[in-house]
């Protein structure tokens, strides 16, 4: 099918004719190309790399996942993480685009694009865009499995993966980014929160909020791990095992991220460094702040609180980071480090929500504060313009995604059961639901 | 005096500690152990081969403690690690014949503590 | 020599004029680039980028090989995985990439670009093509490594790896690929295989299947580990000691084989995007049919298995990545993570051939399956047409990676010797061949 | 702000206009673009993705630098390495790249670019040229931590990071690439190692020894780390707590040092191959030559002198990627690899420094090296007209990083203090500073 | 009732275990253990430095037995680990004062095995 | 006889090994340990919640000695360990009334060393 592209020599031999002949469904004769398919094929190459850089968030998310909770339930983390991507790959394969980019009123997309396999006769940018979104449902699915961490049972989630990527995830993605596959210009609906101007660059909202909320849902319906929480009610430290890989896995998000920031220009030009810089000092911003504040709070600067940090800085810059001076993503990661720290503490001992290793506070809270952030350091807009529909976006995005992961959760619950029973929890997921050891040989003691 | 050695479930540890402090012994010693006993062990598989655990978890204490304690320190840990399953484990007492306060150099019964 | 590349303000200043002045030897004037030049130039791009990701597979290998073997030999693996990379580089720019792309009879490759150090005189394309293939080597090399983990004394694997790269990867290559670097056209012989028409786009079989057979050699060569079968046969489990870092370490390749399989293209344009999805469909596909099949055979799913399912998906969509429809994407990865369950029960129990990662399993079984499987779903050829000359192109390659890999293991054997004695061997190969230890400090049971 | 950027269809309808009109502040009109602006897009996006892999040596860095130390300090190396690259991105936004790249005379820059928030209504290039840059400053930075790894107040450290990426390295930077960003054509000037044509592409002396000389400040000022040598003064082995992890920044080192060398042309074309191929030929000639030279100097092949192996190759070539021949490329990384293995026995048993990752023999001896070594195999230059100005470059780095780094570290010694007390290090700094342990649960002998 | 504590080398845990069950001791406690004795320890290096590692890795057995098992159980240790080379270790008897079964607090004998 | 048991810090351990050595006494094992006892433990914190670490790492060592070694022995442990501060540890005698050596089988007094 592309069997030409590869010749080397013909390239070298024709001025790369052979690259412009060898074009999938591309418009133009295969004559000389103009500077304007080029520019695609740039486009097409930007995003794509792009997309790889969002799909290595993946391994990101686990290592944070397994190196905070205990060397126990280290499998068993990694295992979901691994199947809620593969999962929701096939399905986001089946439904998820369709229904997200799809023909269809402004409430549900679906219809044309559905079963994308006849999709694989659509040409160019088309299945870069397919894989660049399916990275980003893959994000969005992943973020669950660590406010769930230790205590779900594996069938379970397994389930639950088809769902946030076949369903959940592009339903609300098609009322925000329905515009982005054509939108208008090609007959199909926008998505009405996309029609009212909401503005989310990259998803604050769209992505990680949603994953976030839903994984609130998650937690809620769970209940706390065993031992969390003292008789009297007094919250527990449960120290993550590997703080080493942990931080592996938050260097390899942030890696990732000047994947899913900068990418979703999908357009090779300038703005690709504009958004890398503002991304990365809010990163940074995130970090410093989320030391500081825990250095006050707790007397010591906390690794972990600051590797949540550097997260919370890119969740928060993500809805504007294309649209914010660089003063303001610094301010956004300074307040998001900020924001994290006492998120944690909050839904930790105040609403003594077990969340292993902060989801809801680093997606969630984040998430929302960036959306809501862009308004005041928007480079063009005033804020009265903005705030209106962002808290509108957010509002819904909260109903949304709670609502149906509360749902989704009780009836698992209420059939195959959400969580495992205590001993296989005492004993540690691993052997119990996979019959396997994370680190064969070591000795671990294994007595909280 | 006499040393206690235990071996007990390392779930059940925190529930022993508690014990223990009820019953006025503050000082131990634990370290990890694997044991081998009447409990079957349990079947591990890895890549499809089946692994047959016979060395299970456990966690050995170490208690030196006076006459007087011997009963209530045994009795607590009992009551700590009991869950009436096999691996609940066993209790070894031997007798103590000196106890050197290290910080102190303090000698016998008043050492221990 | 690339000097002017690097003045920013001078491409601000003259429309990227200097960018264009700063060719190497490329074909056109110094003046205004041509839309053509400008592609050429995303090809090089592209094409760099996508060798940087295949590159990173290496740690990808490390770490798989490293986690699924035991705590005493980490250090040991992780120096083989770096040193046959290492003198795998050299190997081929001395020998390798000439005898696999220069002057020569359909049977040998060589002459022309022999001791590539004049190649440096080469132009554009050249260089990155040569980078692109270097990498490609290193990745049939390392595949060996896992199958004769733990027991291979240190010495011999160097001077295996001299041999791999040097002589018998780039003359099987040569006859699949010799025609990719300008083949006929420019007067070189394209080797007989490639002239049949064998279909394998990024070498399921010439990269794959080749360090496979070759590690099925070394590993029956080498007999199995102490204590892997006990007296009476019977295969027992020696499980791996970091498990999370084998992920790691599966999740990298994932992301290294976008690299690989689009990369293969060297085209910057459209087809990346339809191969990267194939690719992550079959792999995903791969990930969920290995952790199904292991569940039914062995009652849990078990983790090392789901991540070989994973390579199982990638290796075989190789083959066929560019030229299958998406359905049938899927299909080959269900099928591949199926056939690594089996086959590496069936190698561990039946064959009693110790193969401590399944890389035979893997690189072998799956490279097979994907080279023959593309003939199912090929979206423009029949399955009559193609079968004949894939089955030849799989003959072929086992006749010459396994016939090859013997001899030169056996001619170790015999010299040298190819394997350390049982005391090294308990000790771990760490202490023994290196004198270090991979976790000092941490207590390990080390009586397996 | 670029929202018109994300509208795939738009591009789909229009031929990549979209993308076109999506221009941020390009110099050209609306309308079709020109073959020259779609190669400044290209340059654009190479030089993106470059910076984004040389951002990801940081956990590269981290990871070698927490694997060669010991497990009671992990978490506060991998701080010290989060916290060096976020303090530095915001010193490097408000001071650096203003003195690096601003206006001034020839020994100073500054003015024009400081605090670079303005410098957002920049253009195109203009900010993938700052996150390049950033990245480069960050590693410089980061080079430092190791040196003075396991005894250094975490607090000291914070400070200490404000000021290289604020004003040593920017100052000197300026001195030696100050012309790079448009230098005389804009009216900038070029500082003055610049204006004597210094040739160091990427980095060596730049880079590298700028961070190394600093480090080895640090490590004099600190002192050895307690138990690092007897009461005779011999020198004792403090091993390294996980070598696989280490490795894996190693090779993460490699890969991102692609984006390092090869981006540093900041424009996409054919020597992005040509210093691809040099770079990755040193970097296994580095490691061949380190593991010989270990196993003829301690009898065996040591793993952590191979891993340093890759990195001296790495570093040495970075001065002459661009210009040396690929056998002098295989020569300057065999040299290097024999160098560090030399440097490290010397600056330990003979100098008494104690460096424990050996962070100045790889960045600083080697850098030396790589700067120098070029003169020999330049392509196009003799030795005789180069070495005089690159031994006045190298002297010139060593004097001012050395000089400041001594005035800054015993400042902090003087003021905060620089050094934790004995009982924090015999402690462990993560326990001490951070109240967090790396590894909870698992059993570590903490006796050395 | 006489505890027995053994220390041998990792590698002959798995032929001591043989032994023991041969000799129907089935049931004892193991923790890693460092030793240092005759066998003069080895050499290993890190970074050209040399270490003289004089704490070897080895296995500590801890099995309660009957005094009928005593001779049994020594006699097992000895031809599962011996190899005849410096470093085979060391088997220690002490008395067994009292011995508890946690499950179902059996005392003495009956709670041995 | 006898046995000794001692709990000492970890960073103690090689100035302890240096005073036994001097004491002639050449040969131990020494095992990880967790102790409880006065040393109130210390304050750890994970993600902002406090955590009473009151199980402390020591070191275990355990040395079989001839009567005549004793004295010896534990003087040498208390030089080598002692800093004045709670948490020092604790010695611990038993009586042994065995000792084999693997490797040839010798018993008693002349198996010790
Ligand atoms: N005779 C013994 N010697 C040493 N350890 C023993 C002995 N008997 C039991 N143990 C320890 O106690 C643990 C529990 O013993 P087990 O027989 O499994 O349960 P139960 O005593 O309830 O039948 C074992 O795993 C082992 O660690
Ligand atoms: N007196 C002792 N006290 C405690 N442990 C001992 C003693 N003697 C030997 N050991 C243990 O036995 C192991 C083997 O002893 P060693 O002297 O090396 O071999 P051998 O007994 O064959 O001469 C030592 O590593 C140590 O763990
Ligand atoms: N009665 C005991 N039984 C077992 N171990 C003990 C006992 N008393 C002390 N230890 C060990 O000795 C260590 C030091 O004891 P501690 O009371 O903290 O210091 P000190 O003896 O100086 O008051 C403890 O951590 C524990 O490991």
């Amino acid at each position: 099918m592309f069997e030409e592209n590869r010749k080397v020599g013909v390239k070298l031999g024709m001025l790369a004719l052979a690259g412009v002949l060898a074009f999938g469904g591309s418009a133009f004769a295969a004559d000389e190309p103009t500077a304007a398919d080029v520019q695609t094929n740039l486009n097409i190459v930007w995003t794509a790399v792009a997309a790889f850089l969002v799909f290595f968030m993946q391994p990101g998310f686990a290592l944070v996942e397994a190196g905070f909770t205990r060397a126990k339930n280290a499998c068993n983390i990694i295992m979901k993480n691994l199947m809620d991507f593969s999962i929701g790959t096939i399905a986001w394969w089946a439904i998820g685009f369709g229904l997200m980019f799809g023909l269809g009123s402004g409430w549900i997309g679906g219809g044309s694009n559905l079963f994308s396999a006849d999709f694989s006769n659509g040409s160019d940018l088309n299945w870069t865009f397919f894989i660049f979104q399916c990275v980003f449902a893959g994000t969005a699915a992943t973020i669950v499995s660590g406010a769930m961490a230790e205590r779900t049972k594996f069938v379970s989630y397994l389930v639950y993966s088809i769902f946030i990527c076949g369903l959940i995830y592009p339903i609300s993605g098609h009322w925000f980014w329905g515009g982005l596959f054509g939108g208008g210009e090609n007959g199909f609906a926008n998505g009405f929160m996309w029609d009212m101007g909401f503005l989310d660059f990259a998803g604050s909202t769209v992505v990680h909020s949603c994953g976030a909320w839903i994984a609130l849902a998650g937690a809620i319906t769970l209940g706390a791990r065993t031992g969390k929480y003292g008789p009297d009610g007094k919250s527990k430290a449960i120290p993550g095992h590997n703080i080493p890989l942990a931080a592996l896995g938050v260097f390899i998000l942030w890696f990732g991220w000047f994947g899913f920031n900068p990418g979703s220009t999908t357009t090779g030009d300038g703005a690709i460094g504009y958004i890398a810089v503002t991304t990365n000092l809010s990163a940074a911003a995130g970090a410093i702040a989320a030391m500081l504040a825990g250095w006050v709070r707790f007397g010591k600067p906390d690794v972990s609180m600051s590797l949540n940090g550097v997260l919370a800085g890119l969740v928060a810059i993500t809805a504007g980071c294309d649209c914010v001076t660089f003063g303001g993503a610094i301010i956004i990661g300074l307040v998001a480090g900020v924001l994290v720290v006492v998120a944690v503490e909050f839904i930790d001992k105040v609403l003594k929500i077990d969340d292993p290793v902060g989801a809801v506070s680093v997606h969630g809270v984040c998430g929302v504060w960036g959306t809501i952030g862009l308004c005041f350091f928007h480079s063009e807009s005033s804020f009265a313009d903005l705030i209106g529909v962002q808290l509108i976006g957010v509002a819904v995005m909260f109903v949304w995604a709670f609502g149906t992961g509360m749902i989704l959760f009780n009836i698992l619950k209420a059939t195959i059961g959400l969580r495992t029973n205590r001993e296989e929890e005492l004993k540690g997921m691993d052997l119990a639901e996979h019959g396997n050891e994370a680190y064969s040989g070591f000795q671990i003691f294994n007595n909280i | 005096m006499k040393l206690i050695t235990a071996y007990i479930q390392p779930e059940r540890l925190n529930d022993v500690k508690q014990k223990l402090y009820a019953a006025d012994v503050m000082k131990m010693s634990i370290t990890n152990a694997l044991g081998c006993g009447q409990q079957g062990g349990y079947h591990e598989s890895y890549r499809g081969v089946d692994i047959e655990v016979n060395l299970i978890k456990k966690i050995r204490l170490e208690i030196a403690v006076n006459a007087a304690f011997v009963e209530k320190t045994i009795s607590a840990i009992v009551e700590g690690a009991r869950t009436g399953n096999i691996g609940d484990g066993k209790i070894f007492v031997t007798n103590l014949e000196e106890c050197v306060r290290i910080r102190t150099g303090e000698k016998g019964e008043e050492a221990i503590g």
